[in-house]
Order: C-alpha cells, then structure tokens, then sequence
C-alpha cells in the first residue's frame, strides 16, 4: 500500500505527471475572475470565498481524468486488481495521492490567491481549514467517478457531468464556512456538516468506488 | 369557450402549452422508437433464422 | 398459492418474453386510462374550476405542476428500486426498466421545473429564485442527466447496467445530502407540502388547505400521470428488450454462430 | 498448489465464448493453450486470474495463487527498470529484485527509465515482474511477442527453473518454446450458440 | 470543406461524439455558482454577465482536446494534410465546427443560464451579442492550442494552461460589454474591440494553427 | 508523372535515417521498398507525401500526385462505411465510391459503422480510400498488415488495374505480392553517424 503510495507521489513529480497542472489552472481561474466580473475590490471580497473554492473544486475535477486511466491504459490496474491488495485499499491510496499532489497544493494555494481577490483577514484561516476539512472529500468522489469513466475514450467530460452534482454538498457547506468566516460569523454548524461529509465519503465511498472498478475490469 | 383568466392568461396558457407539448413529444418519441427498433430486430430475427 | 410461488410467480415476469407478452396485453388499459384521467382533470381543472382569490387563474398550472414534481421524485424511485433489483437478483428487466424510465424522469422534471419557473414570475416576480426545494429540483435534473449518459457512454449492456445501477444509488444518497444541504444554505418561498396532507384531503386542516374544488380534478391529474408514467416505461422497456435481444443477435452473427 | 478447472464456460461481452472446460494444472508442469486468433485464450487467462466470473463451472486452487501477465506489461515509462520492479515486488510483499534483473539479462539497464526500452527489453521487464511475485502459479498471454531468439532461450530457462522449485505454468501462444509441456488445444471447446428462440433469462 | 464540415458536424452527433456535453459543463458551473457565493440575487444579479462569460470560456476550453486529437489519433490528420485542401482551410473548418457544435449552444443556452442567475432583463441581448461575437474567437484560439498540443498523451490540462492566457483579452472584452449592458451602459467602445479581436483572430490565426500542426505531424 | 528522387536523406526524431537515395518511378511501375525493421521506410514514404522535410536531396513530380496510406487508416467508427468513403470522395473532388466498394469487396458491408468492422474488413477500407483518390501514384505503408491471403490478392488485382490505367505505386513491404516489380533494398542507404566532434550547426 506504501509503495503504491509512494509509487503514485514519484509518477506525479516525474516530467509529464502533472504535479502543479492543478494548482496552475486554479491560479488561471483566479486571476480571470476580476477580469470577468470587474476590478472592484468590495465585490471581489463578497465572492472571494466562494470563487476560491469553486476554483479549487473545479481544479480538482479536471485533474481526476488521470487519476486511473493512465494505470487503466498502461493494464498496471489489472495487475493490481490480482495483486495481494484489497481493491478498496488501492482506490484509497489512488485517492490519497490524488488529494497529496492537487488537494493540497490548492490548499496551501489558496491564501495567497485570496490577496488577489481583496478576502477580508479575518477569512483566510476559515478558508483554509474548510479547504482542508473538503478537499479530500472531493478527492474520494471524484475517485468514485474516475473509476465509473475508467473504461471509456475521451470519458473526460461525462465524468466532470457525473462527478460534479455529487460535489454539491461539500461545496455549500465548504463555501459557507469559508464565507462565513470572512465575514466574522459563526461557522460551527457547516464545519461539522462539511467534517460530517467528509468523514462519511472517505470511509465509505471507496467501497462503491471499488465495486464500480470490479465491473470496469473485467 | 376558453375561460376568462384575467391578466395571467399568457402566464397560464404558455405553463399548458409547454407541459402538453413535452409530454405529447415523449409519447411520440417513444412510440416511433419503439416501432423502429420492433421492426430493426424483426429484420434481424429472420435473417438470423435464416442463415443459421 | 403459497407465499413462496406467490414470490416465485412475481419473477417470472422478469423473463423477457414473458414480460413482453404481458405488457403487450395490459398497455392498452393503461394507455386509455391515463389518456382518459390526465383529459378529465387538465379539462376539468382548465375549464370547471374558479380562480383563486389570491393566486387568480395561475392556480390551473397546480394541474400540471404538482403531478409532475411528484412523478419526477417517484420515478428517480422507482429507478432505485429496480436498480437494486438489478445488482441483487440479476433479472436484466429489471435494469432495462431503469433505464427506459430516466428520459420520462426528465421529461417530468422538465415540466415540473417550466411550469414552476412560469408560475415564479407571476408569484414571486422571478422566474428562478435559490429556493431550497427548487434548487433540489434542479439538481435532481443533473442526476438524471449524468445516469442517462453513463448509460449511452458505454458499450457492453451488462457493464452499463451495473455502473447506472451503482451510480443511482450513490446519487440517490447524495440527494438526500444535498436536500439538507440546501436547506440549510437558504430559506425558502416555495410552498410546504400540503396536497398530501391528510389534514387537506379530509378538509379538517384550516391553514393551507387546498380547496376541494381544486382538489378533486388534480387528484385525476395526479392519478392520471401516475398511469400515464406506468404505460410510459412498460413500453419504453419493451423497447429497450429489443434493442437488447437485437444487439444480442448481431454479436452472435458477427462472430459467426 | 493444483490448479483444477472442471465443466468451465466463459463469456466475453456478454457472448459465451468457450464452454465444457476441464482440466487439472499440478505442480511441475506447463500447459500450453493453443487455437486461433479470437478463440478465448485471454479471455480464459483473465477469469482464471479471477478478474471476470465464470459463467458457470468451478476453478479451485487459483485464488491469490496466480500472477498473471497480460498482453500489456503495467510498466511506467518515467520510473527505471529498478524502481519499476522494486514496486511489484513490495506489492507482493518479496524483496529480492536481483534475481529476477539476471534471469531476464536485465541488470545494464537497470538504472535506465523504461520508457526508453526497446519493445523487446520492455517485454523482459514485463516477464521479470513473474519472479517477483513469488506465486506458484504463473499465467502468461503471449509472453514471446517482440522477443527475439536469444530472449526466447533466456525464458525457456527461467520457466524450467520455476517447475523445478515446484511451481507451474499456464502459457497461451503460437510459438514453439522447447519445454516439454502438455498442450490443450482451445478449438473443440469453442460455445456452441443457443437457439435464437429460448429467451429464458438472457435475449437470444 | 464542406465535405469536411458535414463531416465533423454529424461525427459530433453521433454516439459518444461529445454534442452536448460542453452545454453540459457551462449549465453545472453555472448552477455551482450560486453554492459558492451564496443565493442573494443581488449579488448574483451583478456578477451573473460575467460568471457566464467565465462559464463559456471554461466551457470551450474543456471541448478543446477532442477537436483534432481524435482525427491525430485515427490517422485522418495525416491524410488530410495529403489531400488537395490547404490546411489553413482545415483547421479553419475545424474551428467553424468546434463553434457550432459548443459556442453556439453555449449562445443560444446562456439566456437561459440568465435566469437562474437572476439576470437584470436588459442585460440578455448583450449577453448574447457579446458571445455570439466572442465565441468564435475562442473556438479559433482553441484551435491553435489544440494543435500546438495535438501529439501530446494527456495534453488536457496542458491544453488548457497555453489557452487560457490567450483567452484573456476576448473575456475582457466580452464580459465587459455584458456586464455594461446589464446595466444600462453603452457598450460601444468594448463591443469594436471584441469585434476587432474576433475578426482578426478568425483571419489570421488559422495561418498560425496550420504552421503548427504541419510542425506536429512531421 | 514520373517520380524522381535524387540524393535524397531524411531524418526521424533529429536523427538522419537514410542517406544518398535515388530512384525513379515512371508510370505503371511498381516499386517495392525492403529493409528491416526500424530502416526508415515509413519515414521515407511521409518524406514523399510531403508530410516531412527532406533533409537534402530533390524530389520531383509529387506534389499532389501522391495518394499516401499510413499504418492508420484514418476511418471513423460511427460513420458507416459508405459515409467514410463519400467523404475522401468528396474531399479529393471525385464521386465514384461504388468502383472502389466492388473492387474490395466491401459492398455488403457498405451500411455497417466502420467501428463494427473487423481489422481486416477496416483494413480493406482504407484501401478502398486510394481508388476514391484518383490520384496517380500511390504511395503504400505495409498495405497487407491484417489482410487475409484471399484479400491480398483482391488487392494486388487493384494495383494491376491501376498500373494499368498508367498509374504507379511505391509499396513497403516484408511479404511477396506477386506482383512484377522492382525491389529498391534500403539497407546500403542507412545514413552514417558524422564524426562526433562536427558541430558545425547541429549538436553532433
Ligand atoms: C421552477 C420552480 C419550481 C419548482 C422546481 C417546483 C417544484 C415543486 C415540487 C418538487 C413540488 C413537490 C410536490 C410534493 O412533494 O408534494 C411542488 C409542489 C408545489 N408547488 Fe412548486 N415548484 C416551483 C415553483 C412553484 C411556484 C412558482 C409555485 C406557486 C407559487 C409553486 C406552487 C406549488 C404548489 C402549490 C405545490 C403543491 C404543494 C403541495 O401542496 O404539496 N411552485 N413544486
Ligand atoms: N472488449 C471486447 N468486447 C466484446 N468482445 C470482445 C472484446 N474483446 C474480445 N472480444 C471477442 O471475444 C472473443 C475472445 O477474445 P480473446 O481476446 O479471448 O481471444 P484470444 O484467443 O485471446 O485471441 P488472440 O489470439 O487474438 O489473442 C473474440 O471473438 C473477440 O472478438
Ligand atoms: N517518433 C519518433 N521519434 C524519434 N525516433 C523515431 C520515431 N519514430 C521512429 N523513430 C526511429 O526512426 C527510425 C526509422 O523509423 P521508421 O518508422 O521510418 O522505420 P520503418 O523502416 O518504417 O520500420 P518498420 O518496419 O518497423 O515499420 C527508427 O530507428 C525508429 O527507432
Ligand atoms: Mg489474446
Ligand atoms: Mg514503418
């Protein structure tokens, strides 16, 4: 399990493994968005939280299309599918690397894109534990969904279409913690929901991500 | 004979006009498909039959 | 009968043929019957029925809406259960069903979301507002759209049947999570459930009842789409049988049996 | 560590593809699966690997006792020849790599990334990864393409000295590789379609 | 040429030729915003000309890699740089059907998108005039992404990181001009320069994305 | 019509692959190229159709009279067969699609999705796509790859007819056609590396 862990982490930092492709499109998404709904910074502030966190989330989503299909294409997954490892514990590390080389990078990412966008100081720690708190969620369903898309060409799009309705509640809660939070409100109730969430699909989901593998497999 | 519904007619008609029209569309549909794919698989069927 | 041919004799419908042969015989009853029902209450509800003193003669849409919103939420459902039939016991009709029923599924959604935005304007002054219950409306509607291409992205019949299947249950709880969430990120203006309140069918409930004048023609309305829904997908899957059957033929032919 | 198939069938794609297959693989000895392009042999392979079901039939003794090679190698272009087996090798939980590096004459380009491998090198590296999965059983697809003669020795050699430490082997090709094996031709097991009217449970 | 477009356009909508799915992604993006930023139609109201210009840009982008990829994959690229048609003409042609099958429904569904974005009501004509003159610059600079990229595995992301900076000066524009009809303000001068940029990309990139591709395949 | 190559070399990847080659190619000749793997035939034929620069060397009379087929055959699954073919009909400006389904036998299979297509049968099509070309030289990469002995022959039969129309045909090949051709061997043209220390203007 390590040394698939480990395997994936050295496979992303190699040329051509898209370490920091993620953290270049959220940078890109950032920076058009003043250009797209106007420089003034109190609108900026207002939507700040929530353009991060639809950056972050949309970042995350264009990079699942390699999270399986190159071990798909390469038949490295058939052989890991007859190796002496439980098929839900590979989706979990598969998920695992996937939240070490693109969640985590737009995490620590994020503060420093929030100066662009004029974020209030007081937001900044609550947009970054929210970040932290959601982001693997949406590692593990976005596994869920890469592994429905493994077998097909080009699946990139349908799986950002099956992928991002179940995106939905990690990012309202996310998004309001991080809003709330900019604006000195209480966050408690989102927090937990979003910890909640997050607790819930990490622990379960690589169940069904596996089934869905098992299927694509054979 | 269509009853007087006041300033929303427009509002209600076009609410009966959409609904019905998206409902007739997907009876249609469904029943075209149906009959295309009926003949389709009888086509086959026979030539199945008879070849082997 | 014992309970188990009982359960048996259920199954057997499950067969292909045998579920082909049946439906060719009922569909004809409930073609008419719903034609006859949703004729009734849409004229009945257009025609017969006075305006509302507060809402005036958008109150009609109710005939359209309702029945609608209520079959786009049953058939997602019914989707689930035979879904789950599917993943358990196998029977290929079964997901041949859940797939037949989806494009109804949106189509309802779809009219249920128009006549609900076409009635905002009017009501509220805004054709879309981020209500809680319309916005779980709408992303039921993505639901639907993301099953219905999984099913037309893949190749193998087998292979497709069982990633929908998961893929309705999955999202069938991430419906629900998103219910709540949405509920909690904005109040709403939409009105509570009323119609199928017992309080309102026996007109005991003073507050929000609606009256039975309404009532009585979209109760045909809502009979009648419920009918309509059942002819609907007992056709559309015998559709979907042979489609199956004739691809089925077509492989065989090609790899020269 | 008998692997033992009786009254198999197989479908691939929904379509049966063979049926009625029996036959035992003991300890120390090779099977060699013939019969023409599209006959089922990989389709066979990957079911005994437990990566699809079987239609109906039993296989016993093949759980977690098969390494399977398919036709692809599940190798990593930018990892070099060590790190790529290194891996395998943790996965199945073995720790010696060196073996496996000399049985294939792998050990000079052990520090090159495999992307830059010839076709045949990478297939060697492919077969390597046998050895270090430590299993009985090995099931191969086609383990000869784009060897050329010399390689084809080298792995006549490593197969017979894995029946002589007691394991066996499951090999589909067309080639002739020098073992003394038993060889199961595929073509009489071949489905015989149903007749296109019995719908019971399934569409033809 | 017409050959060529009759082609790509019936390719498009057939089985899994991807018809539909851009429209896909500019509706779920759309639809996320709200959970991101919060439900207050005001708010929405103004940022709604420009969250749709971002979505459509976005949208675009995500159809880029199936637009020569496919026919690179296949061999047809190869022979259509054979055949008697310059290939200045094919991408041209390739970039008119890229539009046609995404930028043009990404116009005539944005309207649409309007609505739920609480859209001020003056505001839909230039939104569709602003993209309806902005999209076809975005499917021509597309094309010349796509072919600097076309032999790359997984060049996705890639793809997108080369567009975008290009993309900035037709979002500008774009936006603005939606974003000043919105509300009420004369949209002269940022309509020219969208149309400027438009007609002169649409004339002189194709000679670019050619040279590029003829670099690719030899 | 005649294609005339003098003192041509060509490179792949940076690397100069052959050097020093020239040939003619009248009308109704053939011309068959031999060498082994990795030689640079494919890189010959691309340099011919125009797809890739020479690296010196003159080539006269192919421009726009060469109809090249790569290993790819550049079909799309979901058009049908006949749709695929009106297609480079329509591009290369002729209309007669029938002539080339007749001569590949592909007639019966006119209405199927290319994608149904067995390799051999695709293969077929992209063949049938140099006879809607109405081209006089055509340029073949491994044209037989997949094809069966009884469409070999169809095959040969076309390029009798097409010679016989006047046109020309330069063919890479490892199988015998039986076709009355010259052989051009291009293994004496395998460029030689330059001294190492020459760097004027390349790296080498
Ligand atoms: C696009 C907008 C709308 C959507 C998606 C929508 C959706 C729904 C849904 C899902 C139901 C639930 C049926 C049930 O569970 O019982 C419903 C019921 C209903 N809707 Fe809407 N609605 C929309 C707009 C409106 C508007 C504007 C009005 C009128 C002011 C309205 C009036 C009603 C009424 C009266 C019911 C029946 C409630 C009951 O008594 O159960 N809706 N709608
Ligand atoms: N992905 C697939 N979907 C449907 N049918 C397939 C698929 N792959 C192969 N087949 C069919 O299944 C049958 C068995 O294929 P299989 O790959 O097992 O043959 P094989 O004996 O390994 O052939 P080869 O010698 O060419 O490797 C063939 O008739 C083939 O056409
Ligand atoms: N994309 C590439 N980049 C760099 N070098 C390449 C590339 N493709 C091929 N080569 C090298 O260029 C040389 C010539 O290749 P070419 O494809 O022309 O050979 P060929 O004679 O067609 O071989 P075959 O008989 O295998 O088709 C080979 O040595 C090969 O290794
Ligand atoms: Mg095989
Ligand atoms: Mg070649």
């Amino acid at each position: 399990m390590i040394a698939l862990l480990l395997r994936d982490l050295k496979l992303a930092i190699r040329a051509g493994g898209g370490f920091g492709l993620g953290l270049a499109f959220f940078l890109i998404v950032t920076i058009l968005v003043p250009f797209s709904v106007g420089p003034q910074s109190a609108l900026l502030a207002t939507i700040a939280p929530g353009v991060l966190w639809l950056g972050a989330l949309l970042a995350c989503l264009l990079s699942l299309d390699r999270l399986l299909a190159l071990d798909w294409e390469d038949g490295s997954l058939d052989l890991l599918a007859t190796a002496p490892l439980p098929l839900e514990g590979v989706v979990s590390i598969k998920a695992l690397a996937h939240w070490i080389t693109t969640g985590l990078p737009l995490v620590l990412a994020a503060p420093v894109l929030g100066v662009l966008l004029s974020l209030p100081g007081q937001g900044y720690v609550w947009l970054v534990i929210s970040l932290l708190l959601g982001t693997p969620a949406l590692s593990v369903i976005g596994t869920f969904g890469a592994a429905l898309t493994v077998g097909l060409k080009r699946g990139g799009l349908l799986l950002s279409l099956l992928v991002l309705p179940l995106y939905v509640p990690t990012l309202i809660y996310g998004a309001e913690v991080a809003r709330r939070g900019a604006i000195g409100m209480e966050v408690e109730t989102p927090l937990l929901m979003l910890a909640g969430i997050t607790a819930a699909t990490v622990a379960l989901l690589p169940f069904a991500s596996a089934a869905v593998l098992r299927v694509n497999l054979r | 004979m269509i009853p007087d519904l006041g300033k929303y007619a427009d509002t209600v008609l076009s609410a009966y006009a959409v609904s019905i029209l998206l409902l007739i569309g997907l009876v249609v549909f469904s029943l075209l498909r149906g009959r295309k794919v009926r003949t389709q698989m009888e086509q086959v069927e026979q030539r199945v039959t008879r070849n082997g | 009968m014992t309970i188990a041919a009982k359960a048996n004799s259920v199954w057997e419908y499950a067969n292909p043929k045998k579920f082909l042969a049946t439906s060719e015989r009922v569909l004809p009853f409930f073609w008419v019957t719903s034609a006859l029902c949703v004729g009734i209450g849409l004229i009945w509800g257009f025609f017969f029925t006075p305006d509302d003193y507060k809402q005036g003669s958008t109150v009609k849409i109710i005939y359209l809406h309702v029945p609608s919103a209520l079959m786009a939420i049953n058939c997602w459902l019914m989707m689930l259960a035979t879904s789950l039939i599917w993943l358990i016991r196998r029977h290929h009709v079964s997901a041949l069903a859940a797939r037949a029923a989806a494009p109804v599924g949106i189509v309802m959604t779809l009219i249920a979301l128009a006549t609900g935005a076409i009635w905002g304007q009017p009501m509220w002054g805004t054709w879309w507002a981020w209500d809680p219950r319309l916005t779980s409306f709408l992303i039921l509607f993505l639901f639907y759209l993301g099953y219905v291409a999984l099913w037309q992205a893949i190749d193998d019949p087998d292979t497709a049947a069982d990633l929908t299947s998961i893929l309705c249950l999955v999202g069938s709880v991430f419906a629900i999570l998103s219910r709540y969430a949405v509920n909690f990120w904005n109040q709403g203006l939409h009105q509570g459930a009323s119609v199928m309140r017992a309080g309102a069918i026996t007109g005991t409930d003073t507050e929000e009842k609606v009256s039975n004048v309404f009532f009585y023609p979209l109760l045909f309305c809502i009979i009648g789409f419920v009918l309509l829904f059942i002819a609907l997908v007992l056709y559309r899957t015998g559709t979907e049988i042979r489609a199956r059957r004739m691809r089925a033929l077509l492989a065989r032919e090609r790899v020269g049996g | 560590m008998t692997l033992k198939v009786s009254d198999l069938a197989i479908a691939r794609g929904g379509i049966p593809v063979l049926e009625g297959l029996s036959f035992t693989l003991p300890p120390s000895a090779v099977l060699i699966l013939r019969g023409p392009n599209g006959i089922g042999k990989t389709t066979l392979l990957r079911t005994l690997a437990g990566l699809q079901p079987a239609l109906s039939g039993q296989i016993a003794g093949a759980e977690d006792q098969i390494a399977y090679a398919s036709h692809a190698d599940g190798i990593k272009p930018t990892l070099t020849v060590t790190e790529n087996l290194r891996f395998w090798a943790s996965v199945f939980g073995t720790a010696d790599i060196n073996t496996a590096l000399q049985a294939f004459a792998l050990s000079d380009l052990a520090h090159r990334p495999a992307g830059q491998l010839s076709a045949g090198q990478k297939r060697r590296l492919g077969l390597a990864r046998m050895l270090v999965t430590g299993r009985p059983i090995w099931s191969l697809d086609e383990p000869t393409v784009s060897l050329d003669q010399n390689a084809v020795t080298l792995f006549a050699d490593v197969i017979r000295e894995h029946l002589g430490q007691g394991g066996s082997a499951l090999i589909a090709t067309h080639i002739d590789l020098g073992l003394d094996a038993k060889v199961l031709e595929l073509a009489p097991f071949k489905a015989k379609p149903k007749p296109i009217d019995d719908t019971d449970g399934g569409f033809l």
